[in-house]
């Protein structure tokens, strides 16, 4: 299992290291000029000189990739233009509300979802599993942003029900910081107005997030728990009087697993993605909405900072999902 | 032919098919469609923001346009948007699927860690930093689509190629003495073709969700080009009042992505081999 | 019923609907299993062999419907029994299942004693059989993978059923199939998937352990050589329908029916000029009427394909569902 | 028969896999097929049986030359086409075609039957269109079917008929050799009588000689001039098929014929000494690999690998002991046919 593990990380290596070549590439292949870029709009050609000189930008490519390569290993991702602040230290104040965004949506995403997959497949091809289907299709068909938006018009605006934006009432004092995740810290320190005021905070933006991510689990649980109710062993545990709640809760639930982790692994990008849309509309003070905001002020480093982190992000997720993989289907780690 | 009486037999499989065609008749048709074409670029200050009524079925946005109008507009946009970029990312992908998967040694493997590279970071980031860079306009917006979009091809053709490599057909050719471009392109290619075909169908779908995107955050369509991401990004400012600017172009993405889904689910238990039959 | 019969099976008919239409898969299907008798079902691909271990097992596909015939097993029709009482007292229990492939019949994500524990323990705490406790299964269990040659029983338990070869997973097999003392072992060509000299191992195995647990067995084949090595009886079917059954012995030396007649003389111990049976199998979806054999039959008459005959004795225990042992006189 | 030989082949050795991978588990090449020498007569159909591992296959995709020999020689007319890659390879034993075990997976799904059969002839480069027609109709008839049935498509036939599809594709091209993998399996009794007798009727017809594969013993009695038996990746024991079944020498040989099932009711299973699996190929036992399972064996079979050597002329065994085992019969005999 160690070895596997080893070899999983091992194999990301390569892939981290080609994103940093690609996120090079794309500042240099791309026609604008960075140290125009960096200089500002109503800069002279000298002070753009000085700053091509500064930033190594006349030196050849090569060289310039590792001083860019020796930079990102020390976390310098250099500073952001909008904030005049270090990109690494942007991102690291933010990355909490993201990861609290994310695993909401996540955790609704799969709660509900893995339940009314495993519920469309035992009552397959009934009007349950029919409309199911319509929920799957078109649960990834809604544009996210359209929907945060009808969120907002309906439970905040017209209802009044639900916080329109931010992560917490303006009256209410962040709870002591312990994960960075408003929910988790406010229960532990046993805050619990803040508790509820951060969960009325998340709770829209967590279902927008969730939608694409439930019906996405819901239809591979569904077709997983089919696929393994065809196979051999089934038939074999039911002619050897397996019970048939038995049979779907243990035996062939876990079998079918498999496939919805590993797209729980691929849904994690996705949602990382759907959250730069969403936490600008919400004002979520994460990745997505700094990410948002670096790109209206063209502040490319602190772009290249966010696609970075989320490969990496990405990357860890996927070594786990391939971990649980492991721990799930025994075949998996003595075949690597 | 067995495969069309089958589809035929596939309700939802139907209905996005008939989400799809009516789309493109749309699209094809926008400028005799639109109740009133001429309204949907030119601003009327004294009609602005109204409610839908008989004469703007849908309403009219914040510089008095025809809501229906640019609806229909923006289908045409849309529909151009998804082929272009789907049939890029094909042509780049599907090739170079085929040749990882079929060779073994270095090329394949440079080949699948550059697209694991692409992989790593979700499509709609790359797109949107890509964007950026080369700057605003729905030219540049399809482009860096484009480039996103064809690793998921490589991926699955990949995947195809080096389970079909392997079967017992694919050795009795090589048995034939078959080279490998004949082996690849006539025999390899088309039994990879219903995943291939699904993924497109469904890739449609998606680029239009992704291309909306973009124009929501002002890196792909630019005011005044009727496109549906750009208008609701255009509403908000007017929201709650104008609820009517905000969802009709909401829901016209929702009903196309809708309806090349349902296809794409349609298609899969469709495009099957086994479903050929001689006559 | 006699009181020396395990299963009865009478003039089972069973049709499943297929999207080209109704399949009459199965039609006059006679079975008898004796007490402690390993009994053959033996015929080529299609012939509904697979069907009638499903019909007796509770186990059919859902577009399946019996049109006629039982199943009597003991006193009891199992064709009238749901599928509550099928899971909760016969199946895995009185009746049990060695299937056809070792290889894709053991759940790849369990260990071995996960798998094999849980059938005893369910059948142990439902069936009223007095529970034995966890150790005792395990005692059970161990001693049960002795009885069937698996090294290291105690070790096997925890390990996947992937670190197995094929002749161990059905020995494995084997002991889950006896793990409940069953009544009777239905065995699904337990044998197809593996080699010769393992196929050898595995049939002695099968002969001893019924002599020894006193259970009869099912044992369904293509293949007649395996029923010659392993079967005290044996049915011949032939495109659904029951055809002949006898003593081993007695059909191998004496076959009646035309089709068994043929089917034995293309085995390649017999073929001397290599005929094979001319035409192809009949169509569940359009079944020729009367005898199923009529077609390909050298023997036919006009009678064949009007009415099928019922089952003649021919000799102590072999009976013969053919007009040519009917006498000059056919009947309907 | 003549004895001219077709085909020689030396001590041919075929590794199989063996990569190293970036920290996972290192995995030795396997040995499929470790030093095997045989030839082929004109006219003749030399049988080779052995259980699943044990190296059959990989010996005929070797001789076809779409797996690569690691070493040894193969001679065709006396002519050497070993030691060549792969596409090379296949272009110099263009005269040996191959027939695969499964039927309806070897041809294109997607693909009718006439152009899958075409398609054999378009690669070899034979022209005209009208020219390749004929032909194709000419093979068709002459495996006995129908030419409207070049319209069809795989699914749609049954697997009497995907056989006989496969090997007019294979026989349109002319070869001298078919090697045979396992031609009748998956079929059922009364089709496989029919397919065999058309394989002998083709061997005379177009002057072919076959290598047999196959582990069902009846049928390579039936069919083989000579038959090799296999185990682990050797030839254990060669001889014409009558000697072979009458007075079998190897101990595994003795087994295998102990143990196929034939149609004597009433056989004593009890007496065959016979216990365990082989041995997987990546852990080949030292010396003699079949010592393991062997009732026979003694300390010099794990010490010293015994050489096929001649009983009689045209009967090779590799045993150290049988000579000691030639006084005791062998367990059952089976009766000729």
């Amino acid at each position: 299992m160690l070895r596997f593990f080893l070899r999983r990380v091992l194999l990301v290596l390569p892939v981290l290291f080609g994103l940093l070549v690609l996120t090079f590439v794309l500042v240099r292949i791309v026609p604008n000029d960075p140290s125009a870029a960096l200089a500002g709009q109503n800069a002279t050609p000298e002070q753009i000189v000085e700053i091509r000189a500064k930033y190594g930008f006349d030196q050849p490519l090569i060289v310039q990739f590792g001083i860019y390569l020796r930079q990102v290993v020390q976390a310098d991702l250099g500073t952001s233009i909008q904030s005049g602040r270090p990109v690494a230290r942007d991102i690291l104040q933010r990355l909490p509300a993201t990861l609290e965004l994310t695993f909401a949506a996540l955790l609704l995403g799969a709660g509900l979802g893995v339940p009314l997959g495993v519920l469309a497949a035992v009552r397959h091809n009934t009007w349950l599993d029919h409309g199911l289907r319509f929920f799957t299709v078109g649960g990834v068909a809604i544009a996210s942003f359209w929907f945060a938006i009808m969120l907002q018009l309906f439970f905040s605006m017209q209802l009044d029900l639900l916080p329109l934006r931010g992560r917490l009432g303006t009256a209410m004092t962040p709870p002591a910081h312990l994960t960075g995740l408003f929910v988790l810290d406010s229960l532990l320190t046993g805050r619990f107005d803040a508790f509820r005021d951060a969960l009325r905070h998340l709770a829209l933006p967590a279902v927008t997030l969730s939608l694409g991510a439930m019906a996405t689990i819901t239809r591979f649980t569904r077709s997983g728990v089919l696929e393994t109710m065809q196979k051999e062993y089934v038939l074999y545990e039911i002619a050897a009087g397996y019970p048939r709640e038995l049979l779907i809760a243990v035996y062939v639930l876990r079998n079918s697993l498999v496939a919805t982790i590993t797209q729980i692994g691929l849904l994690f990008g996705a949602l990382l993605a759907g959250a730069v849309v969403i936490e600008s509309i919400y004002d979520w003070p994460g990745i997505g909405s700094y990410a948002v905001t670096a790109i209206f002020t063209s502040d490319y480093k602190a772009i290249l900072a966010v696609t970075l982190l989320v490969g990496i992000v990405y990357s860890i997720v996927n070594i786990l999902v391939d971990l649980i993989h492991g721990l799930i289907d025994p075949r998996v780690a003595t075949e690597l | 032919m067995l495969v069309l009486k089958k589809f035929a037999r596939d309700t939802s499989g139907m209905v996005g098919l008939v989400i799809v065609l009516a789309t493109a008749v749309v699209a094809v048709l926008a400028p005799r469609l639109a109740p009133h074409p001429l309204d949907a670029y030119e601003s009327h200050p004294l009609q602005r923001l109204q409610e839908p009524s008989r004469q703007f079925l849908l309403g009219t946005d914040n510089l008095g346009r025809d809501v229906l109008s640019r609806v229909i507009l923006g289908a045409r946009a849309a529909l151009t948007i998804a082929v272009l970029v789907v049939a890029g990312a094909m042509v780049i992908g599907v090739p170079l699927g085929l040749v990882a998967g079929y060779h073994r040694g270095w090329v394949p493997e440079i080949i699948m860690r550059v697209t694991d590279v692409f992989l790593a970071v979700p499509q709609l980031i790359l797109a949107l930093a890509l964007a950026q860079l080369l700057g605003p306009s729905l030219k540049n917006a399809m482009l860096a689509l484009t480039l996103t979009y064809w690793p998921f091809f490589t991926r699955i053709v990949f995947a195809e190629t080096r389970r079909i490599r392997v079967s017992v057909f694919v050795e009795a050719l090589q048995g034939l003495n078959a080279g490998a471009l004949r082996v690849m392109f006539f025999h390899i290619l088309p039994n990879a073709a219903p995943p291939i075909i699904v993924r497109a169908t469904i890739g449609m779908g998606f680029t239009i969700l992704s291309a909306a995107v973009l124009g929501f955050l002002g890196m792909g369509a630019t005011p005044p080009d009727p496109e549906w991401g750009l208008a609701i990004s255009e509403s908000r400012q007017y929201l709650p009042e104008a609820w009517w600017f905000a969802a009709f172009p909401g829901i016209a993405i929702f009903l196309v992505v809708f309806g090349f889904n349902l296809l794409g689910d349609g298609l899969r238990d469709v495009v099957d081999p086994r479903l050929r039959r001689s006559r | 019923m006699s009181d020396d019969l395990v299963l009865a099976v009478d003039g089972l008919k069973i049709s499943i609907a297929t999207d080209d239409g109704l399949a009459c898969v199965l039609d006059h299907v006679d079975l008898r299993i004796p007490r402690g008798r390993i009994v053959g079902v033996v015929g080529e691909s299609g012939c509904g062999k697979s069907t009638l271990v499903r019909a007796i097992l509770g186990i059919l596909p859902r577009a399946a419907r019996v049109e006629r015939g039982r199943i009597l097993f003991g006193v009891e029709d199992l064709l009238r029994l749901s599928q509550r009482e099928l899971t909760r007292r016969i199946r895995g229990k009185e009746i049990s299942f060695i299937p056809q492939d070792p290889y894709l019949a053991l759940n790849p994500v369990f260990t071995v004693g996960t798998q094999l524990l849980e059938i005893m323990r369910w059948h142990a705490g439902a069936g009223g059989n007095g529970d034995m406790g966890r150790r005792g299964h395990r005692a059970r269990l161990v001693q049960l993978l002795r009885t069937v040659q698996i090294p290291d029983p105690e070790v096997a338990l925890e390990r996947y059923p992937h670190q197995f070869s094929g002749g161990q997973r059905q020995r494995l097999l084997i002991a889950g199939a006896l793990a409940c003392r069953p009544r009777l072992v239905i065995a699904d060509e337990p044998t197809s998937a593996l080699d010769v000299t393992t196929q050898l191992q595995i049939l002695r195995l099968l002969r001893d352990l019924a002599n020894r647990f006193g259970v009869s067995m099912l044992f369904v084949t293509h293949d007649f050589g395996v029923v010659a090595q392993l079967c005290d009886e044996v049915m011949v079917m032939y495109a659904g329908q029951s055809v002949e059954t006898g003593q081993t012995a007695e059909i191998l030396d004496r076959p009646r029916h035309p089709y068994t007649q043929m089917l034995i003389a293309c085995h390649p111990d017999r073929a001397r000029d290599l005929t094979g049976i001319p035409g192809t199998v009949a169509s569940p979806l359009a079944p020729p009427p009367g005898c199923r054999f009529h077609p390909r039959c050298p023997s036919a008459r006009a009678v064949c394909s009007t009415a099928r005959p019922g089952a003649v004795v021919e000799a102590a225990g072999h009976e013969v569902s053919c007009v040519l042992y009917h006498g000059p006189v056919s009947h309907v | 028969m003549s004895e001219r030989m077709i085909l020689e082949v030396e001590g041919l050795e075929t590794l199989l896999g063996g990569e190293r991978r970036l920290l996972g588990r290192a995995r030795p090449p396997v040995r499929a097929v470790a030093g095997v020498s045989l030839a082929l007569r004109e006219n003749e159909i030399l049988g080779i049986v052995g259980e699943s591992g044990c190296g059959k296959s990989t010996l005929g995709r070797t001789i076809l030359g779409i797996q690569r020999e690691t070493r040894g020689t193969i001679r065709l007319d006396g002519r050497a086409v070993s030691g060549l890659p792969p596409r090379e390879a296949r272009r110099a034993r263009r005269d040996i075609q191959y027939l695969h075990q499964d039927a309806a997976a070897a041809l294109d799904p997607w693909w009718s039957i006439g152009r899958s059969v075409e398609e054999a002839l378009v690669i070899t480069g034979v022209g005209p269109r009208a020219e390749r027609a004929a032909r194709i109709d000419r093979m068709l008839a002459a495996v006995g079917l129908e030419p409207a049935l070049k319209r069809r498509y795989p699914h749609e036939l049954s697997g009497g008929q995907l056989r006989r599809v496969t090997l007019a594709r294979v026989l349109v091209l002319a070869p001298r050799i078919v090697i045979l993998d396992e031609p009748t399996s998956g079929l059922d009794l009364s089709v496989q009588a029919t397919v065999l007798r058309l394989i002998r009727e083709l061997l005379a017809e177009f002057r072919l000689a076959y290598l047999f594969i196959s582990h069902d013993l009846s049928v390579v009695r039936q069919m083989c001039d000579r038959v090799a038996i296999m185990y682990l990746g050797r030839i254990v024991e060669l001889a014409d098929t009558r000697r072979l079944f009458e007075a079998p020498a190897h101990p595994y040989t003795r087994l295998l014929l102990a143990a196929a099932p034939r149609l004597d009711p009433g056989q004593d299973l009890g007496d065959i000494p016979i216990h365990g699996e082989p041995p997987s190929p990546t852990a080949v036992p030292s010396g003699c690999a079949f010592r393991t399972r062997c009732p026979h064996g003694v300390a010099l079979c794990a010490e010293a690998l015994p050489m096929l050597e001649p009983v009689v002329d045209g009967h090779e065994v590799a045993c150290h002991r049988w000579r000691d085992l030639a006084a005791t019969p062998a367990v059952s005999t089976r009766p000729a046919p």
